[in-house]
């Protein structure tokens, strides 16, 4: 399933950029991620919480993380839910553009695969789940900026 | 735990989490009930738990815990068919039977509910028992009849 | 007219007691001590290349006694005709549902648990999750290696449309020419589950050096020899026994999940039982195949028709090998039996990665009905004639061929149409908002191998052998009905024996109306033999010429004697048993059909787009009609299952993956939505085998979505031309329409 | 069978809140069942307690306590239906208990779990808002009310905490003069969930809308009370364009999901028709 965002941020795209390359600031605004630790090189394992509906998912797993200096970040990785037996695959990619002198976007494009129960789920539902998974991340992310 | 299966005492170490419909067909031997969507939908599982119709696919073993279930076995007094049995045989209310049982339960439950029950109530009755061979036109023949008989 | 006792009699099912008892066994009910369970794992990708597939926590997971993938299953691929299933998916999957590797374990619980435990790393493949896709010319191709696929008719290049005919009738192009007006129309039908109420379920016992089985299947010689080739054993090896079904409609022919079963219970070294759920039911069936029908039609101003193009495109899915053929037939259907010089008729079968298609309830004939009955009305619409009028017109008569270039005998389509009119006071005014609609379909009943076996025991008992297993539709009832007609036995005295595969060696078992043809034929024959050996036996015993012994039901007559012998009391006397059987193997062309018209009485909601079903006729050419209750069963559920199919149910599609997943979503019709249903009979004496009957079992469903399509357009003047008929298309039609005439008028005021 | 987990069979509220408050997120509240089991059967949901509700007393009663029925959380959805009280006091509620899913399903489905379980296409709620419902929530910390309006906040949550359970729900009874109804929409079974359903609950005063009450399911990630439909009519003349007017207002307090009932758009849309239906039942019906 394909997934684009684009997240509004009223700060210079260099700030953006900036932040993006910070993996762990990131990771942290991103809802319901927990314990990630950095295993050296761009891998990192982690854990992310979603609750879909009636039902909750602790997915863990790795992912590989590079961002550049101009404001890209890639992650691949991959997370399972043993309990469940649900699983999800994902290929992300965000990208900072300028919009003005103190305004930027960030384009978030995921390529999503889903397994085992949540496969199950309807698209829309995950959808629906999917945007205000981003919402909160965009959130997250102007706090942080304002925190910064 | 004890219960009554069509009134015979019954006592069963169910673990928590067995279903209802799998301590009727495993434990007890009483394959009549049977599955087909797990989810409540079909009506295939349909017991009488204290005289109501609930689904026993959804129904803990524990819910039933002092209970009197009546099952499809149960319907017939020893060799003598309950009238509705009778009525379904006759007016081809059944086909390749797995929905059967479910259909006869539910029926038997409206009868006792409702001894005459017009038609549109026994279609709203019925609602909840799927049935893909007959179209149910003569499983409500089936009904009527044997509410007739028994009126 | 012959004189019947029991043909023709309403007669109760012969496994009704046990069925209504709660005593039947099917294949979950079988008692097998010590089975383990069986589950499977689907593919989440709709094409993908299988990079690995780890197992060792499933392994490891206390209860579980095996876990196999398809490295472990042997290079067979399987199928009824084009043979090109893995049993379990080796290298690369095709669909999301595709199964992929399975484990057995103590419990259910357990073995469900360890599935979710098995990890498979794909590399996703790009898909082609419909026609359009399919058939692009640089669509990857799904099944590189057809031509090597046993059953497959090899193509010139690999493609996805996998076969592709074309039949010409006279001369289309000559009879566009001459046409006075050419309609053309593309009309599409979605993915329709059989949704018996009985999942697919297998058990494997290896015992005695045999595999002991028992799978819910309507031709058990068949799939006992399926699972043979799959597995690479001789069919001697395999013994599959009887248990009752829960329902067919076309969706219990194939082996399914019966060669996982077995190599499982092989790996294990135990008995293994494998039921499906109804989320793999829906997930990873076999379906009624998703069509795209475009139809071309040149038609004269007085409303003969001239030219008719077809062509059939069918989405197949992943597989071919559920379809008996390898495809299903339909493309004549939309045609039809109507009288046209000129016909291109084209049938495409196209690979796609999605849940593959089987058969279902007369294969590609509601498809077909639905086009060109609907297209049929647009046509009559651009000739401003009645539907009804436009189709007497060009209807067949008795002796002239179809549109597809067949000749019926006893061709009554007319009166069929008119007497379902007649009874459904088709041309009675309507109300607003009320619209009637009226289609019209036929299904002839197949050939095949039959048995069955006669057996005349001392003290009178008859035991009825059969290899058919009945899986609802009551064939067993109508053998028990044909073997008391011709012994003048009661029904009671007639037991019914369903043998295990060692019975027969060859059966083609239930299916394309196949009962009505070969097995009330096969057990006439049986019943013959027995009373011929009868009488051969009483004529050696007593010395007597045969033809001076005649039988009336019990009793012997012989020619010059008073007294009456009766053979129950004889046999016991003699210490003797009779036994008749019969074998028919009927491979000829199918020469009768059953035609069905209905007209469909519909209100629609225009703000909402609901449309209700007031009143369903449906009237059936039928020859005679063995048992009433039972044939008007077949006409029942068959006509709500057409509906279903006309107004709500659809196995919804989304990426490739069938998202309606439980009964909660997919939607079938309970006994609060079924319409007031009449049924017309046209009896005659001209139908097949010794009772001159016609089958009834699959022609019930073919019109009733063109039917009630057409009454939609009838009501509220807007065409319907892909299924089901929701609210929402009506609603979004009708707003179109508005919209459009708004716009028409809204000009003048501009100028 | 089911995952393992422990059964409790708590014979008071507070041993159940007790045991609640101990095993936390890793208890579930276990009344009918009819939403778990389906849960736990597909390893969606997977509890290590459940804590059985039906021993306890006092909480399957149906009372007309002054102006408002009482109706406690254990309270079958088909007693609900057949009550003689509910459909003396308030027809609406008995209609709409009436309307869920299939008799087997409501002789098993409780009020209280079907209200935690917060599914937004489930039916009671349309009418409980409509007819101005509260629950009585508790748990060891205490007991609060929540207005059935305020009790969803998303697809299957609601504002119950995980200790915290429905003891009853209190529904004040209608005006005697209120007229009231509940459309659902079920373009495809009789068994099906809505596409959209509504409930109304109205007064006309000498032709002018004295007072009412809009709620819709099915329509949004949880049910909806249509405030701006209701203000646009209160205190005004009833007149069938008023009306047509004021439920053009649902498209704003709506927000359906694409499924097999029918696009967002679609729905959307029939909320609008099925409110104007809804208030021209309510409102109107003495004209028509």
């Amino acid at each position: 399933m394909i997934f684009e965002h684009t997240i509004a941020v009223d700060a210079p795209s260099e700030a953006v950029a900036h932040f993006l390359a910070d993996i762990p600031k990131v990771a942290a605004c991103v809802p319901g991620v927990e314990d990630v630790t950095a295993l050296g090189g761009d891998e990192y394992e982690g854990r992310l919480r979603v609750r879909l509906g009636p039902v909750s998912f602790s997915l863990t797993g790795q992912a590989e993380v590079q961002s550049d200096a101009d404001g890209t970040l890639r992650a691949r990785g991959g997370g399972r839910d043993r309990r469940i037996g649900a699983g999800v695959d994902a290929t992300i990619e965000a990208r900072v553009e300028p919009l003005g002198p103190g305004d930027s976007e960030v384009r978030v494009t995921a390529d999503v695969q889903f397994s085992g129960r949540l496969a199950e789920l309807g698209q829309p539902l995950i959808r629906r789940k999917a945007d205000a998974m981003v919402r909160d991340f965009a959130r997250n992310m102007r706090a942080a900026f304002s925190d910064s | 735990m004890r219960l009554t299966v069509n009134g015979q005492p019954v006592e069963t170490n169910a673990p928590p989490g067995q279903l209802l419909i799998d301590l009727l067909r495993a434990d007890l031997g009483l394959t009549g009930t049977k599955e087909a969507c797990s989810v409540g939908v079909c009506g295939a599982c349909t017991v009488l738990l204290d005289g109501r119709m609930v689904a026993s696919c959804l129904a803990l073993a524990a819910q039933a815990e002092g209970a009197d279930v009546v099952t499809v076995e149960g319907l017939a007094d020893d060799e003598r068919l309950d009238p509705i049995q009778e009525a379904f045989l006759e007016r081809g209310g059944l086909q390749c039977g797995i929905c059967t049982p479910g259909q006869l339960v539910a029926a038997r439950s409206l009868l006792n509910a409702n001894p005459a029950p017009s038609e549109d109530d026994a279609k709203r009755w019925m609602m909840g028992n799927l049935c893909r061979c007959t179209g149910y036109y003569q499983i409500l023949e089936a009904i009527a009849a044997a509410s007739q008989g028994e009126a | 007219m012959a004189d019947y006792v029991e043909i023709g009699m309403p007669t109760p099912r012969v496994d009704g007691v046990a069925k209504v008892t709660g005593a039947a066994r099917y294949v979950a009910d079988q008692p097998i001590p010590g089975a383990l369970s069986g589950a499977l794992v689907h593919s989440t990708r709709s094409h993908a290349r299988i990079v690995e597939i780890d197992t060792a926590e499933a392994r490891a997971l206390p209860g579980v006694h095996a876990v196999i993938t398809g490295e472990d299953v042997g290079h067979y691929l399987y199928g009824r005709m084009i043979k090109d299933i893995p049993v379990l998916a080796r290298g690369v999957v095709r669909y999301s549902g595709e199964r992929v590797a399975a484990v057995a374990a103590e419990t259910e619980e357990i073995a469900r648990h360890a599935a979710d435990l098995i990890e498979v790393t794909y590399e996703e493949l790009p898909a082609v999750l419909d026609l359009d896709a399919a058939l692009a010319p640089d669509a990857p191709v799904l099944h590189p290696d057809l031509n090597s696929y046993p059953g497959m008719r090899p193509l010139d290049e690999p493609s996805n449309a996998y076969r592709w005919t074309v039949d010409n009738r006279g001369d289309l192009d000559a009879g566009f020419a001459e046409a006075d007006i050419i309609v053309e129309g593309v009309y599409e039908t979605q993915r329709h589950h059989q949704a018996y109420l009985e999942p697919h379920a297998s058990v494997v016992s290896f015992e005695d050096g045999r595999a002991h089985v028992w799978t819910n299947t309507k031709a058990p010689q068949n799939i006992r020899d399926d699972l043979a080739a799959t597995v690479g054993i001789s069919r001697d090896e395999i013994v599959l026994h009887h248990s009752h079904i829960g329902g067919d409609f076309g969706g219990k022919g194939t082996p399914m999940d019966l060669a996982v079963c077995y190599f499982l219970a092989q790996a294990a070294g135990r008995p293994v039982r494998m039921v499906a759920d109804y989320i793999e039911e829906f997930m990873a069936g076999m379906p009624r195949h998703s069509t795209r029908t475009r139809l071309r039609t040149g038609v004269m101003r007085d409303g003969t028709i001239r030219a008719h193009h077809v062509q059939f495109f069918v989405n197949s899915g992943a597989y071919a090998g559920y379809k008996p053929a390898g495809v299903i037939g339909g493309a004549p259907r939309a045609a039809g039996p109507y009288h046209i010089p000129n016909t291109r008729i084209e049938a495409v079968h196209v690979y796609t990665n999605i849940v593959p298609g089987g058969h279902m309830r007369a294969p590609g004939s509601p498809q077909a009905v639905f086009a060109l009955e609907s297209h049929l009305d647009e046509v009559a619409g651009r000739l401003g004639m009645d539907p009804f009028e436009f189709r007497m017109r060009n209807l067949i008569d008795d002796g002239e061929e179809t549109a597809w270039g067949q000749h019926f005998e006893h061709v009554r389509v007319k009166e069929t149409l008119e007497a379902a009119a007649d009874a459904a006071g088709y041309a009675e005014p309507r109300a607003p908002l009320v619209g009637r609609g009226i289609a019209i379909g036929d299904h002839g009943s197949g050939g095949g191998i039959g048995n069955a076996e006669v057996a005349l025991e001392p003290g009178g008992r008859v035991v009825l052998g059969t290899a058919i297993f009945d899986q609802g539709s009551g064939t067993h009832t109508t053998l028990q009905q044909v073997v008391a007609e011709e012994l003048r036995a009661p029904l009671h005295r007639i037991e019914l024996q369903v043998w295990d595969t060692d019975g027969t060696v060859d059966d083609s078992g239930i299916g394309g109306s196949r009962a009505s043809r070969v097995n009330t034929n096969v057990a006439y024959q049986a019943a013959q033999d027995a009373r011929r050996k009868l009488v051969q036996l009483v004529a050696e015993r007593l010395g007597e010429p045969e033809a001076a012994i005649t039988l009336d039901g019990d009793e012997i007559r012989v020619e010059g004697r008073e007294e009456v012998l009766r053979w129950p009391e004889l046999l016991v006397e003699w210490e003797e048993r009779v036994v008749g059987r019969a074998y028919i193997e009927d491979r000829e062309p199918v020469r009768v059909t059953g035609f069905v018209a209905q007209v469909a009485e519909v209100e629609v909601d225009p703000e909402t787009g609901e449309l209700r079903v007031l009143g369903l006729t449906t009237a059936h050419d039928v020859g005679r009609v063995l048992n009433p209750v039972g044939h008007q069963g077949q006409i029942n559920g068959g006509v709500v299952q057409g509906l279903g199919y006309a107004l709500m149910e659809e196995l919804a599609i989304e990426d490739g993956r069938v998202t309606t997943l439980s009964f909660g979503d997919y939607k079938i019709p309970t006994s609060f939505d079924i319409p007031e249903l009449r049924t017309v009979l046209l009896e005659s004496e001209d139908g097949v085998g010794p009772y001159a009957i016609k089958g009834i079992g699959e022609t019930p469903n073919v019109p009733v979505a063109a039917a009630i399509a057409n009454a939609v357009a009838d009501a509220v003047g807007v065409r319907i031309a892909d299924l089901p008929l929701t609210s929402e298309k009506v609603y979004r039609a009708l707003a179109d329409e508005a919209s459009r005439s708004s716009r028409a008028d809204a000009p003048e005021s501009t100028e | 069978m089911l995952h393992d987990f422990t059964f409790h069979r708590p014979g008071t509220l507070p041993e159940a809140l007790a045991l609640l408050d101990e095993h936390g997120y890793d208890a579930r509240p276990f009344a009918g069942g009819t939403a778990l089991v389906v849960l736990m059967k597909q390893s969606l949901a997977l509890p290590e307690h459940l804590v059985s509700l039906d021993g306890i007393e006092g909480m399957s009663e149906i009372r007309l306590d002054g102006e408002a029925l009482h109706i406690g959380a254990l309270v079958r959805h088909r007693d609900v239906e057949t009550s003689p009280l509910v459909r003396e006091a308030a027809p609406l509620l008995a209609e709409t208990y009436g309307r869920v899913a299939t008799v087997r399903i409501r002789n098993m489905a409780t009020v209280g779990g079907g209200l935690a379980h917060a599914d937004p296409a489930q039916d009671p709620p349309a009418a409980l808002i409509a007819l101005g419902a509260s629950v009585r929530a508790v748990s060891s910390r205490g007991a609060r009310t929540i207005a059935v309006e305020d009790l969803f906040f998303d697809y299957y949550e609601s504002a119950l905490e995980p200790d915290e359970i429905i003891e009853s729900v209190a529904v004040p009874r209608p005006a005697p003069d209120a007229r009231s109804v509940y459309l659902k929409f079920l373009p495809r079974t009789e068994d099906d969930y809505a596409t959209v359903a509504v409930a109304a609950v109205g007064e006309v005063d000498d032709g002018v809308c004295t007072d009412v009450r809009v709620a819709l399911i099915a329509a949004a990630p949880t049910p909806v009370r249509a405030t701006e439909v209701e203000r646009t009519l209160t205190g005004q003349p009833v007149t069938a364009e008023a009306i047509r007017e004021a439920a053009e207002a649902v498209r704003d307090h709506v927000d359906p999901l694409d499924d097999f009932r029918g696009s967002a758009d679609y729905k959307r849309e029939m909320a609008v028709v099925f409110t104007r239906r809804a208030l021209e039942r309510t409102l109107l019906a003495e004209d028509a």
